[in-house]
Order: C-alpha cells, then structure tokens, then sequence
C-alpha cells in the first residue's frame, strides 16, 4: 500500500513544479509558437528573484508570498526584452526560434554565474511549511503541498484569463495568421508582448517553487527545460489540459520508476516513456484538426 | 475619403507597384489581370506593406505610417483575398474577435450571423473545417461588424456560390448607398463597374486606365484588359 | 603490438624554456559549464597563491607566468587543453581539475607527453601516476576516518546517497568493503545525476529504510536538493544525520539553515586552529574574486602550488623527471593550513590529518573529531586486509 | 550559372582537399593537426545535419544519438583492443569476477566494430525515422523528440558506469587497428582518414543535391503533403536523408576517438548536439560547405577563444547564435550571395507564417 | 477507363459532409461538380484522393481508389489540384515538372542529375504556355500562371484522371478562358473533374454537370437541364443564375466539345 501511495503522492508535487514550468512554455510555444529555450533561464531568474527579495526583506514568513508576484514581474521583463530584441523578428520563422534562445540561455547562465557567489545562493523556507500532512497514513510534506497548490492556483489563473477574457481569442488568432488577426483590428504587437510578458513571468513563478526544492543557481534552468518541452507536446501544443495531465502523468511516471530502480535510469524511463507516446499520438493528448493541407 | 497617391511598393528587391495614384470616389473599383499588382495595392492602403514612397491618406489624415490595426480603428476594414479565416478558432470566435471591446458587440455578431445562414449553422465549427466558400463569407462578416467609414475588399465573391454573390453585391451596393466607401478588387467586370463610381486598370503595377464607373464602361475596360 | 611498443615510443622533448626570468605554469579547471559552480574558486586560489609565490621571489627565483585554460565542464576539453598547455604553451606543470572524470581525461595525456598535473580534490583513490601529484584525499584519509567516525558512534545501518559518476560509485563500493568489515548494514544505495536536484523520490526510500546515518558523496548542487528533500520529510539531524564528503564551508551557505548540525568528513576546515590557517584566511578574505571562506579543496589547491614550488627548489630544476626524482629522494614537507604535510615520494600523495566537523549555524564546521596524527595516504589501500587483493591487483594491472 | 555551379562546387571541394590532406600537415603542430581532426569529425556529422535539416527541413537536435553509436563502438574496440585478453580495468571495481558485458564481447573484432559503425546508425535511424515519418511527427516536435533522445541516451550511459564507464566515458586508447597511438606519425595518419572522410561525404552531398533527390527533398521540405499529391510518400525521401545524416553522424562520432582519445556522454548530450547545430547554422544550413566549415569555424572558436577569453567565448558563442540566425537565417555561406544583388529570387519568405506554424505545431 | 463513384459517404465526428455521393466521369468530357458552398465538393475530391477517409466507393477502371495511401493513388494516375495553389515556390518551374514527372521512374535514378528536359515536359510547357519561365522560381510566379502550373504539373504526372477544385478562381476573364479551352484539350483522353462557382465559366466549358447540395446529388445533366431545373436554382444559381440563363445560350456551340 505504501509503496504504491508514496510515489504517488511524490509524484504528483514533481509533476506539480513540471507543470509549472510547463505552464510558461504551453502560452509561449503552445500559443506563439516561439520554441525558447531560454524558459528554463527565466525559471533561473525567478529563482534568483526570491533570494533577492529575501535579502531584502528577510526570509520570513511574508517572504515565499512576496517573492511569487515579483519574481513573476522580474522573470515576464525579461521575457518582454527578449521579445522586443530579438522574437519580434522571428515569428515567420518559429522553429529558428529555438536556435536564438539557445544562444540567449548560454549568455544568462553565463551572467548568472559572474553575478551571483558560483556555488548559488540559499532560499529559506518559510517556518509555515514546515512539516508534514498525513494522507492516508503517509505524512505528505507541506513544501510539496505547496507546489501542487501553486500550480493549480497558476493553471486557474491562466485559464481563467484566457477563456473569460477576449484576450485568449486575441492571442490564439495572431498566432494562426498575423496579418489576418492586424486587418482584424488586433494590436497584435500588443498582444504578442504581453503573452510573452506573461509565459516568462509564469516561468518566474515556477522558479521561486523550483528555489524550494533545488538549488538555486546558475545551472537549475537546464534540467527542466526540455522535460518542460516534452510535457507541453506530449500534452499537445496549445493544450493547456493536455499540458496539465501530460504533467502529473510524467512526475508520477517518474516517481514510480524512481521507486523501482534509480534515479538515474527513472529519469532515462521516463524519457523513453513521453518519445513513444509522441511516436503513438504525435499530436499529443488533445489534439487540434485543419483541414489545410501545408 | 481614401487617398492614395503616387504610391511604390514592393516585396523586397521586387517592385510591384510603380507610382500608382488611385482615383478618389466611393466606390473604387481595381481591376487588371493576375499578377498586376491589384492585392499588393489593397494591402498597401490597409497598411501590411509600407511603400517606399508616396502618401496614403485616409479621412484627411495621413495614416502611411500606421499600423493595420490602428487604421482599423479609424474606420477602415478588410477582406483579404483568399478565404482567410482564424482556423482553430470557432466560427462564432472570429466573429467575437472582432466585436470584443466594440458597444453592441452581440448584437454586431448576430447581426452578421443572420445575414449569413451558413454561418449560423456552423457556429461552432472550428473554422478551418468550413469549405472554402464558407470561410470567404465568414471573411466579409468580420469586416462588416466593425461597421467600417471604408471598406477594403479583395475579390470578395471568389470561391462563392451564385446566391451569395448577388447577395454580396447587393450588400456593397446597399454600404454604398448608405454612404459607406468601398475599394473593391473584382474579376467579374460587369458587377465591379456597375456598382464602381471610379474605376481602375492596373497593368505590371502602372495604371493604364481610369475612369467613371457604370455599366457603360465595360466594354472600353476588356478591351483595354485584352492580352 | 605489445606493451613496450605502446608506451615505447619516447616522449617528444619537453619544449619548456626554463631560461628567462619566468617560468609558465598551466592552470586548469571550469570555468564555464556546470562545474564552474565549484572549480571557479579552486581557480581563484591558484591566482592568489602564484601572486604570494611571485611577492616571495617566485620558484627557483623565477617568476610564475600562468595560462589560465577554461575546461568547460567536458572531460575530452580537459585533455585538449592539457595537450596543449604541455606543447604549445610549454609550461612546467599544470594545476587544477575537479571531479574524477576531468583528472582521467587529463591523466593519459600528461602520461603521453610526460608532463606533471597536480590534482586538489579528495577523490576515490586506486589510482597513481608518476605524472600526477595528489593534493587532496584519498579514501583512507577521509572516507575511513568518517566509517570509523561512525563506527564510533555505535551506527548499525547506513544508507548510501551519491550523484552518478565514478567518485561516487567508487566510493560506496569501498564504503561497502568496509561497512562490512566494521558490522554496519547498508540499508540502501541511491545515484541521482550529477545535474539533477530533485531527490524526492530517494529521500522516500531513505524514510522507509529508516538508517542510522546517511552518507552522502553528492557532489555540487545537486546536495541542496538532497538536504531540501530530507527536511520535507521529516528527516532531522538528531535523529537521522548525514555526513558528507563534498559539501564544505562554499557549499554549505546555498542549503541555508536545512545544513546545520550536520557533518563532514575532510582534512581542513575554515575553524580549524593551526599556525599558518589565519593568514591563510586572511589573504583570501582579501583577495579579489573571494567568497570570503575557506574550504578543503580550496586549501588543498593552495598547497599544490606550494608544494610544486619545494620539489622544483629541491631537484634545483623544472625537469619532470628531476622534480620526481627529488620527491623520491627527499622530504618534502609544507606548512599548509591544515598543518604539516609531508609528500609521500612513491605514490605522489600527501599525508594528511583526518577531521569530523559539524555544521553550525554559521555555515563552518565545528571539529568533533581528529585523527590523533597525520594519515599517511594508501590510494591502493594496501594496509587494509578487507579490500580484496586480488581487485587490487587487477587495477594495478590494468594501469599498467 | 546553374550549368556551371554544380562543378564549381566540385573545384571547391577540390580545393578544400587539397588543403586538408596537402597543406595542413606540412604546416600545423602536432597539437593543431590533432585539433584540426577533431573538428574534421564534427564537420563529417554537420554535413549530415546539412542535408537532414538544410535540405530535409528536419531539425535533428539529437545527432548526438548516432555520434555516440559510431563513438562507442569505435571506443569499445580500442579499449579492448588496449587491454588485451584483460577485463577493461574501469569494470573491475564494481563487480570483479563478472566477465565482459555481452555485447562489449563483439567489440574485440576490428570488422564487426567497422560494420557496427556504419550499420547501427542506419539500422537506428531506419528504425526511429520510420516510425516518426510515417506518423507525420515532424517541425518542434521532430527536433524536441531528437533532443529527447540523445538526452535519454547521454543520462543512460552515465549510469552504467561498469558497462559503458559512465560520465567519465572511455579513455586512454593504445592502439589503434594495430597502430600505437602515441606514435605521431600514426596520429597524422588517424587525422588524414578523418580528413578524407570528410571529403567523401561532401562528395556524397554535392551528388545528392545535384540529383533529383536533392530537388525533392527541398520539395518535400517546403510542401511535404502536396509531395503526396505527386506521388511520392514523403515519409521515404525524409527517411534516405536522415539515415545518411545519421550514418555521417556515426563516422564522425567513430574518427572522435582515436583523434581526441576519449569520449564521454557529454559529447553526445543536448549541448553537444546544440553545438553542432550551431556550426551548421553558422556556416549556412542549406549550402554544400556551410556546414563542415560553421562547424569547424565553431570549434575552433572554442579551442582558442575558448582559451584566451573564456567566459568572453560563452558570451560570443551566445551573441553569434543570435546574430547569426536573426540577421543572416542562411548562414554565413549567404554572404557573398547578398552582395551580388539583381539576381531573381523569391523575396525573402514572406508568407510561411501559417504554413511553418504548422510545421511547429504539428 | 472511366471514374465511377458510388455511394460515397465522408462522416466528421457526426457530421455528414458527404452523404452517398454517386457519380462518374469519362474520358472526352469536361466533367463540373457544383454545388452550393459547403455541399461537399471539395470533400468528395478528398475522399477520391486519400486525403480523408470515405467510404462507399471510387473505381479507376477495376481500380478501388479508396482505402489507399494518398500516394499511391496518384501513382495510380490520379492527380489534382488544391483551391488554394499550392507549388513547389522555392524549386523553378522546370524542377517543379521534373518532381511531377518523377513518379515513372525507377528510385535508383532519383540519385541522378537531371540532364536535358523530358519530352513530356516540353509538352505540358508549350500547352500551358510557361516554355518562356522555366528557370522561374514558382514562388514568383502569378496567381494565374501557379494555376497553370499545377495544371503543367498533372499533364507530366501523365494523370489519368484530373480533379481541379476551382482552377480558375481569381482569374480575369481571358485568363479564364484560356484554361477552359486548355482544359478542353486535355480532355480529349483524359477524365477531367472541375469543381467551379464561375456559371459563365462553367456554361462554356462544361460537358456534363453534377450539383451537389448538402452532400448529396441534387441534379446531374447537360449544362441546360441543370440550369432549368428549379431546385438548382432555388439553391445555387439563385434569381441571379436564374436571369443569366438566357445568356448562357449565346455561348458559342463550337466551344463545346463531343462526346
Ligand atoms: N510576398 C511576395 N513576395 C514576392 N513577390 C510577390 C509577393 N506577393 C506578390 N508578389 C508578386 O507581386 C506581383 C503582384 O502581385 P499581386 O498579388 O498584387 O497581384 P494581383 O493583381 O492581386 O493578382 P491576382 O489577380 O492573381 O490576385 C506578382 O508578380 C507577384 O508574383
Ligand atoms: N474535417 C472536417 N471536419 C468537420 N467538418 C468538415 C470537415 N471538412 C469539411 N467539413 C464540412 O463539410 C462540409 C463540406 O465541405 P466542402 O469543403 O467539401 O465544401 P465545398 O463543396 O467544397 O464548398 P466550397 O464551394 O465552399 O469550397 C462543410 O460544411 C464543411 O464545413
Ligand atoms: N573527486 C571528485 N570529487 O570527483
Ligand atoms: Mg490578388
Ligand atoms: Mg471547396
């Protein structure tokens, strides 16, 4: 029983910080079709953001609640820059995309590594999450709980903000056909900043979770972009519920195989596990159809 | 109310159009063979390219350097050539879309989903599952609920049923009437000229020919089209 | 072929020029890359013990002139720029690495080209090359002491914790032998990558197993998710301690308060009381480019330089071969910060004191244990009868 | 001028042998020849990366995968070969009585080790590419599945230390086929077949692209399902392009070895793989010599930038994937091209958008 | 050899697009498939053409066309064209028929280089009246001249069977024309589908004619029959259709082609 429920319950907080990082990537490549991998630099970034606001004002109780808004305005800046410098010129060519934000990401770990002491920089944990929930007879770590609650507050947010508001229609329009979507009278510079603002700033957010759990440094951005990438795919592009349960499903994946063997080879299963389902449904969970024929 | 005078443009080293001025009127009708510069000039006047010279007015101001969706704002709207249409958006969203943030927005969408049967029957149909035909008339319901000073239509009745043609024409001469300006690039030269004030002919991006509109002009404009 | 044709053909003449007024050395480690975040301080204390050395008259009254080469976190890279700080630059000898992998790219080719690489990180041991000079541990002078330690304390079970690359895995598996011999049980083993920081999943396995103490060779940041996930559980150090031989007083402030009241084994803390470690501190706190503490490998690169600086005024030449002659021939000895060390001339190791410390709240180690004299190193562990001879064998063998 | 293009490229190539196999062993040190084949090895796989993505459209982030194949392969016969009737002395610690893994056992024939490194890749990508082709997986998702890949196999190798000696990899080769690696006139020969490896495969690429094949992978690349419509299946054509690449991919991997004399997981992961995507978008992704000549440019770069200006090479590795992709998308091949201005070509892509879109999202 | 469709349903999760579509085409005639927008045209050439699955049936001959890969249906020598064009832009005209003529030849000879230009290119050149652009990048081409491109394209494919889904939208009126009597030529042994809203277009042109409306065949005959018939009228041509048909026959006869 035990067994079966730990990793369950492990996996769920791993998919929960999976999914928040995804969540960034599943408006920005999902919706504009920009492959960035410099996502995982912009998680850095809201990282580096907590220690800072805890620098400033104390590592407290107030500080993880504060940290969350402005690491999500820090982190979305620098997505903004980025999209003024450098996406707003690509759109017409997405997957080249993917080749610039390498070069943007190498350049922000570079800089974080000269800015920051090499060794990283502590985030403290909050005294409220301390301890432990018991679920189910398995004591469930309040950090861990904290995720999955910050990730659904995240996915709620972002949901809401694209179905509720005409804003969700706007940016899903410039993306299919730019020129079709400004004779329509969308600002569609507009929009395009502001998706990008909000994907970076949520890939703030997934970082001051990820300074909870790892270290806070300037090589944490890659080790969650390309399972980040994988979720949003294997969720399928521009599916937020795809992304959400390709998400839980890969951290419990991943979990279970951590149970069962190493962490090592968990992580090369899990791997293996999100290419053959893309090999069997390479749309994704949920799936999109056009009848165009390019 | 549109003016565009002595405009050149181009698609990089490619120049298309050389020193064109379109005559002011209400309806303005373009017209000239494939490859003539026709969709080049509307996508000029609503603002997708730049020309490298030369000024486009609109409503007396001078709107050359202003974005596609500002012009809009102004007043101006546009159906592209080509059945466009947002296809992972539903119908019913394209139509949204465009009245999001406008009074009346409902009511605007009805208005066009009445006017267009087979779009109220497909609402919720992704749009990029509708025919071709279909979509074409989901282009000009969009540029009608923005209740446009001027309206920008690029072969608007290609790929469209009979019915709906003459329905589409009657539309144009009905905004016309109603004192809506029209810039109109059509290949049936009878309807263009009959519902045209001014019109005219672009050959290689130079115009060859302008004139009055009206019936009377249609044999003078195919013979001046004759290869 | 056979073996004299393989390692027969004689080494290019060393291109050294030991006439001027200086003398070039290589210095090498990451300085980009995921191992940056350790190796860019080892680099750091290079730089300052050559500027000492140079205010001090310099080696053999010459001058240091250092090339400073980026490894790059890859271990093929390490030995490209090995190659070429031997014959291109033509320096005397090359000081850094890291982690096991980058001395193994490096150890073949300053074989090649007879060249000398002095290593400062504790390591795995079961190694020797008449060409490398050993600056930090071996596993008698730091993973023994730590098992005794814990023999001491009366722990019956241990869980093994590591990151997954050769130290690690060599490690354990001494821990093994040894844990054996002692009576303590492992009670689990668990490798997370080397870049990976999400140790949930193994902490769980930990709470279950339930062990009296953990020993951890994680190595980099991958510890503070380590040290992360183990407070979510519950785990505590009174109940559940961890001693580790990788995390140090550099490492020690990025895991925040969570560290505190753990241990360590090494053989020099920042705390530690000798005569030479204040001014030690002191000149690195001044230094630019410091993180204000001190730490093992730190302190054992420092020693590197030092030590290169009495071989060569001891064989009176930069030549590879006098310099090993000399360390053979004499005693070398330095007043390093963890003491006097004193140059084994056969295995190129140093003797080194043993030290427990734990983790206080200032991040710095308070010393709970010493060992009563120096440890002479025994990479090959020929003084313990519970390491298999015949394995010892086969690995000597195999290097030849 | 299309008459006459095919064979000045064949001058070129010409030229660049010349150069390889001629000149640079008269006038480079030892150490530089050495390095010179290093990057004559990533060049042989950037060639690959050409034709796959250039010219195929396929963004292959996971060469890395068929690199290592070659790599490995050629890395577990010289270590066998170097410890003779012995077990490889990196297995004995963590298990010593065990015998050689299994399929290291093959390994010690010099022909099944020659015929692994050209029939693994192909085997592998014939395999890989079937089932992505024929499933339609192509755009991000083909590239992120690739990269996938090549991270799955990096993370697997480093966790078999005693099968595949982990993330330290496998070093500290003797012999080479029979030939004492220290000796250096063994290693100029070791850089002269990777040199002329080189050549071969651009003598292979310049006939591909010359040939009809060539017209239809540019054709299926720009309008995979109107290819369809003409009666070909798209899925084939992508697939002959990738296995080729791969193959390429694996010859370079296997020259690494006895080149630079070690190969580890590192080499084959998504930086490594990204790195060879660098070169050849540098050099020009579509062109015949953009690619081997971005990828050596790159690893230069990192060999002497790299030295005198580390963190300064991180820096201007980061700016030149930006520049060079945002303000020249064909490489650094397209220059001179840009220069001799009136020529008629189709303006630059002006309308993909809806039609590359897709290309991503699906 | 003819094309003889029977029964053919296309079904979208629920939807009826096509709902038992039957009818056939012969070599020697301009074959029109009308209809309202959204009866289920261009569906039916999909079907015909392995883009979307359809059941029912579509023969070639003895051939059953439906169930096979979209590729092996051209091989099968049916080709056609897309409501929007679609050509190869980057490729010049003279690759872009060199690819079309491919499907003839043995895969060993793809590895060649092209030398010279095959005879059926030549032809298919001078009938669509491109000879002068054959070094033209396609992408450059006009709207017209991509039309008779595709067209170009399916006489090298040496097409049996061509299936053209409104090939001279976007036309001017001579333009238009001319691909109506090229159309007429290429008939003459090859089965021709054109699916067209053009009425003038089509009442020059057009053999026999089939209506379809709301998935289903409303009306199939002669062009006059069609036009007569209330039920088209009420539908398609509308008052507008209605009115012109007495124009339609001033079209001169001889622009008709027999049986
Ligand atoms: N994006 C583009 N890049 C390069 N050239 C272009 C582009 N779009 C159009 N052209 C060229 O510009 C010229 C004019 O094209 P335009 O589309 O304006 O013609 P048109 O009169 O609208 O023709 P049609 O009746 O076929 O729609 C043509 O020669 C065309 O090939
Ligand atoms: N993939 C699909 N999913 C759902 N509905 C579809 C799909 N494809 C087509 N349809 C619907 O099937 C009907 C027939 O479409 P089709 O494109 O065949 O019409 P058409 O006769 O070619 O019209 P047009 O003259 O406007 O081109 C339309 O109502 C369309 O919306
Ligand atoms: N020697 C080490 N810590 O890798
Ligand atoms: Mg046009
Ligand atoms: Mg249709």
């Amino acid at each position: 029983m035990d067994a079966l429920i730990t990793p369950l319950l492990n996996g769920s907080a791993q998919g929960a910080l999976l999914l928040l990082a995804a969540l960034g990537l599943s408006l920005t490549f999902g919706q504009m079709g920009v492959i960035n991998m410099a996502h995982g630099e912009f998680l850095m970034i809201g990282a580096f953001t907590a220690y800072l606001v805890q620098q400033v004002i104390g590592a407290g109780d107030l500080s993880i609640p504060v940290a969350l808004p402005v690491a999500f305005v820090v982190a979305g800046l620098f997505g903004l820059l980025l999209e003024v410098a450098i996406i707003q010129w690509m759109y017409r060519r997405p997957l080249d995309t993917l080749l610039v934000t390498v070069g943007v990401s190498l350049i922000l770990q570079q800089a974080a590594l000269q800015i920051f002491p090499s060794q990283g920089v502590p985030v403290e944990k909050p005294h409220w999450l301390d301890g432990q929930l018991n679920v189910l007879g398995y004591d469930w770590p309040l950090r861990q709980l904290f995720t999955i609650v910050l990730a659904i507050g995240c996915v709620a947010a972002l949901a809401a903000w694209l179905k509720y508001t005409a804003f969700g229609r706007r940016i899903r329009a410039t993306v299919q056909n730019r020129d079709l979507a400004e004779t329509s009278g969308i600002a569609t510079r507009t929009v395009d900043r502001l998706t990008f603002f909000a994907g970076s700033g949520l890939a703030g957010v997934a970082g001051v979770a990820a300074s909870l759990i790892g270290g806070t440094n300037s090589q944490m951005g890659t080790q969650y972009i390309i399972p980040a990438f994988l979720v949003v795919a294997a969720g399928g592009i521009g599916q937020l519920k795809g992304t959400i349960i390709a998400a839980w499903a890969v951290g419990v994946a991943l979990a279970y195989f951590a149970d069962w063997t190493t962490g090592s080879l968990a992580q090369v299963l899990a791997f293996i596990l999100v290419i053959v389902f893309l090999q069997l449904r390479p749309q994704g969970l949920f799936t999109v159809r056009t009848r165009s024929l390019v | 109310m549109l003016e565009l005078t002595d405009v050149e443009a181009g698609y990089g080293r490619t120049r298309v159009l050389h020193g064109v001025t379109v005559p002011v009127g209400r309806v303005v009708a373009v017209l000239g063979h494939n490859g003539a510069g026709k969709t080049t000039l509307l996508r000029l006047a609503i603002g997708l390219i730049k020309p490298s010279s030369g000024r486009v007015v609109f409503d007396g101001e001078d709107v050359t350097s202003l974005a596609p969706n500002q012009r809009i704002a102004r007043g101006m709207a546009y159906v592209p050539q080509g059945q466009q249409a947002f296809s992972q958006l539903t119908t019913l969203e394209n139509l949204q879309l465009v009245a999001d943030g406008r009074r009346g927005g409902k009511a605007l969408v009805d208005a066009q989903l009445a006017r267009f049967p087979a779009l109220e029957q497909f609402a919720a149909r992704k749009a990029g599952l509708l025919s071709g035909g279909q979509r074409q008339q989901l282009a000009i319901a969009r540029a009608l609920i923005t209740s446009p000073k001027l309206l920008i239509l690029d072969e608007p009745t290609e790929g469209i049923q009979p019915t709906i043609v003459a329905e589409i024409e009657q539309t144009i001469v009905q905004l016309a009437a109603e004192g809506i300006n029209v810039l109109l690039v059509e290949q049936h030269i009878g309807f263009a000229l009959e519902a045209a004030e001014r019109y005219v002919v672009l050959a290689s991006g130079r115009v060859t020919q302008t004139g009055d509109g009206g019936a009377a002009a249609t044999s003078t404009v195919r013979a001046a089209m004759a290869i | 072929g056979d073996d004299t044709a393989a390692q027969g053909s004689a080494p290019a003449a060393s291109c050294v020029d030991a006439s001027g007024a200086t003398i070039k050395l290589g210095f090498l480690n990451s300085l980009t890359g995921g191992m940056a975040i350790s190796e860019k301080t080892v680099s750091n204390v290079l730089h300052m013990a050559a500027d000492e050395i140079n205010a001090g008259g310099g080696i053999l009254g010459k001058k240091i002139q250092y090339v400073q080469e980026d490894g790059a976190t890859d271990w093929p890279t390490f030995a490209e720029k090995t190659e070429k700080l031997l014959t291109q630059d033509c320096v005397a000898a090359i000081f850094g690495g890291w982690t096991s992998s980058s001395r193994k790219a490096v150890k073949p080719v300053v074989e090649k080209h007879n060249g000398l690489f002095f290593y400062p990180v504790q390591y795995e041991g079961l190694e020797s090359s008449k060409n490398i000079y050993y600056t930090g541990a071996t596993t008698n002078q730091q993973i023994i002491p730590a098992m005794d330690f814990l023999k001491s304390r009366g722990v019956k079970t241990l869980f093994l914790a590591g990151s997954d690359y050769v130290f690690p895995r060599t490690a354990n598996a001494i821990i093994k032998l040894y844990a054996a011999k002692l009576g303590i049980k492992i009670v689990g083993e668990e490798y997370v990558p080397l870049d990976k920081d999400d140790w949930t999943s193994q902490v769980a396995k930990i709470v279950k197993a339930k062990p009296d103490f953990i020993f951890n060779t994680i190595n980099g940041s991958s510890n503070v998710g380590f040290v992360k996930a183990y407070y979510d559980a519950g785990l505590t150090a009174a109940k559940t301690p961890i001693i580790s031989v990788s995390i140090a007083e550099e490492e020690a402030p990025a895991m925040g308060h969570e560290v505190t009241g753990h241990f360590a084994s090494w053989n020099y803390f920042q705390s530690l009381k000798t005569p030479t470690n204040p001014k030690f501190i002191k000149s690195w706190q001044a230094y630019p480019n410091s993180s204000g503490v001190t730490s093992d490998p730190m302190e054992a690169a420092y020693i590197s330089l030092y030590l290169y600086k009495s071989l060569v005024e001891k064989a009176g030449s930069f030549d590879v071969d006098a310099v090993n002659d000399a360390a053979k021939k004499n005693t070398i000895t330095f007043d390093a910060p963890e003491g006097t060390v004193t140059l084994d001339g056969e295995n190129h190791h140093i003797s080194k004191p043993g030290h427990i410390g734990q983790i206080n709240a200032q991040n710095q180690f308070t010393v709970v244990w010493a060992s009563d004299k120096f440890i002479e190193p025994d990479p090959y562990l020929e003084k313990y009868d519970w390491f298999p001879s015949d394995v010892r064998k086969q690995l000597t063998d195999a290097a030849g | 001028m299309s008459k006459l293009k095919p064979w000045l490229s064949l001058g070129g190539i010409g030229v660049f042998a010349v150069l390889l196999l001629a000149v640079a062993p008269l006038v480079l040190t030892e150490h530089w020849l050495n390095n010179l084949g290093k990057y004559c090895c990533w060049a042989i796989a950037a060639v690959g990366i050409g034709l796959a993505w250039g010219r195929g459209g396929m963004l292959v982030m996971g060469q890395g995968v068929f690199f290592a194949l070659g790599a490995y392969s050629m890395a577990m016969h010289l270590t066998l070969e170097t410890a003779g009737d012995r077990v490889p002395g990196f297995m004995v610690l963590y298990d010593p009585l065990a015998p050689l893994p299994v399929f290291w056992e093959p390994f010690r024939s010099a022909g099944f080790t020659l015929l692994a490194i050209v029939l693994l890749p192909v085997v592998l990508a014939g395999l890989l590419g079937y089932a992505l082709f024929k499933r339609g997986v192509k755009g991000a998702y083909f590239a992120i599945l690739t990269q996938a890949l090549a991270v799955a196999l990096a993370t697997l190798i480093s966790s078999t230390i005693r099968e595949t000696g982990g993330d330290t990899g496998l070093s500290d080769f003797k012999y080479f086929f029979g030939f004492v690696l220290n000796d250096p006139a063994n290693k100029v020969m070791v850089y002269l077949i990777a040199a002329a490896l080189l050549i071969l495969c651009l003598l292979v690429v310049w006939q591909l692209y010359r040939s009809r094949f060539g017209e239809l992978l540019v054709a299926t690349r720009d309008a995979e399902e109107r290819v369809r419509f003409l009666g070909y299946d798209p899925g084939t054509v992508k697939l002959v392009a990738f296995v080729v690449s791969a193959l390429m991919a694996s010859i370079g991997g296997a020259m690494f070895v006895p080149i630079v004399g070690i190969i580890t997981p590192a080499e084959i992961g998504a930086a490594a793989s990204i790195f060879l995507i660098a070169g050849v978008a540098l050099g020009g992704r579509a062109s015949l010599f953009g690619p081997a000549l971005g990828a050596m440019a790159v690893g230069w770069g990192q060999s002497s930038l790299g030295s005198t200006w580390p963190d300064g090479w991180t820096y201007l590795l980061g700016l030149l994937f930006i520049v060079v992709i945002l303000f020249l998308p064909k490489g650094l091949s397209s220059l001179p091209a840009r220069f001799t201005a009136a020529r008629r070509s189709p303006a630059e892509p002006q309308a993909p958008t809806a039609a590359e879109l897709e290309e991503v999202r699906s | 050899m003819s094309l003889v469709v029977t029964d053919l349903r296309v079904e979208f999760s629920g939807f009826v697009a096509v709902g038992g579509v039957s009818f056939d085409a012969h070599p020697g005639e301009v074959r029109f498939l009308i209809g309202p927008n959204g009866a289920g045209k261009t569906t039916c050439i999909d079907a015909i053409t392995g883009l979307t699955k359809g059941t029912g049936s579509a023969r070639l001959g003895e051939t059953e066309l439906l169930g096979r890969p979209v590729h092996t249906i051209v091989r099968l020598g049916v080709g056609r064209t897309f409501q929007t064009a679609s050509v190869f832009d980057e490729l010049s005209v003279l690759q872009n028929l060199d690819i079309a003529a491919g499907r003839h030849r043995r895969p060993a000879s793809l590895l060649r280089t092209r030398t010279g230009v095959d005879a059926s290119i030549e032809r298919a050149l001078e009938e669509t009246g491109l000879a002068g652009e054959l070094a033209t990048p396609a992408g450059i081409l006009s709207h017209g001249q991509k039309q008779w491109l595709e067209i170009a394209m399916l006489l090298v494919q040496d097409a049996k069977v061509l299936l053209l889904d409104e090939p001279v939208a976007g036309m001017s009126q001579d333009e238009r024309t001319a691909t109506g009597e090229l159309l007429q030529r290429v008939a003459a042994n090859r089965i021709v589908v054109v699916v067209e809203h053009d009425m003038d277009f089509m009442r020059r042109f057009a053999t026999r004619v089939t209506v379809l409306h709301q998935g289903a065949v409303l009306a199939e005959g002669a062009v006059s029959e069609v036009q007569a018939d209330p039920k088209v009228q009420e539908v398609y041509l509308g008052t507008a259709g209605a009115a012109t048909t007495a124009a339609a026959s001033a079209v001169p006869e001889p622009l008709r082609k027999e049986d």
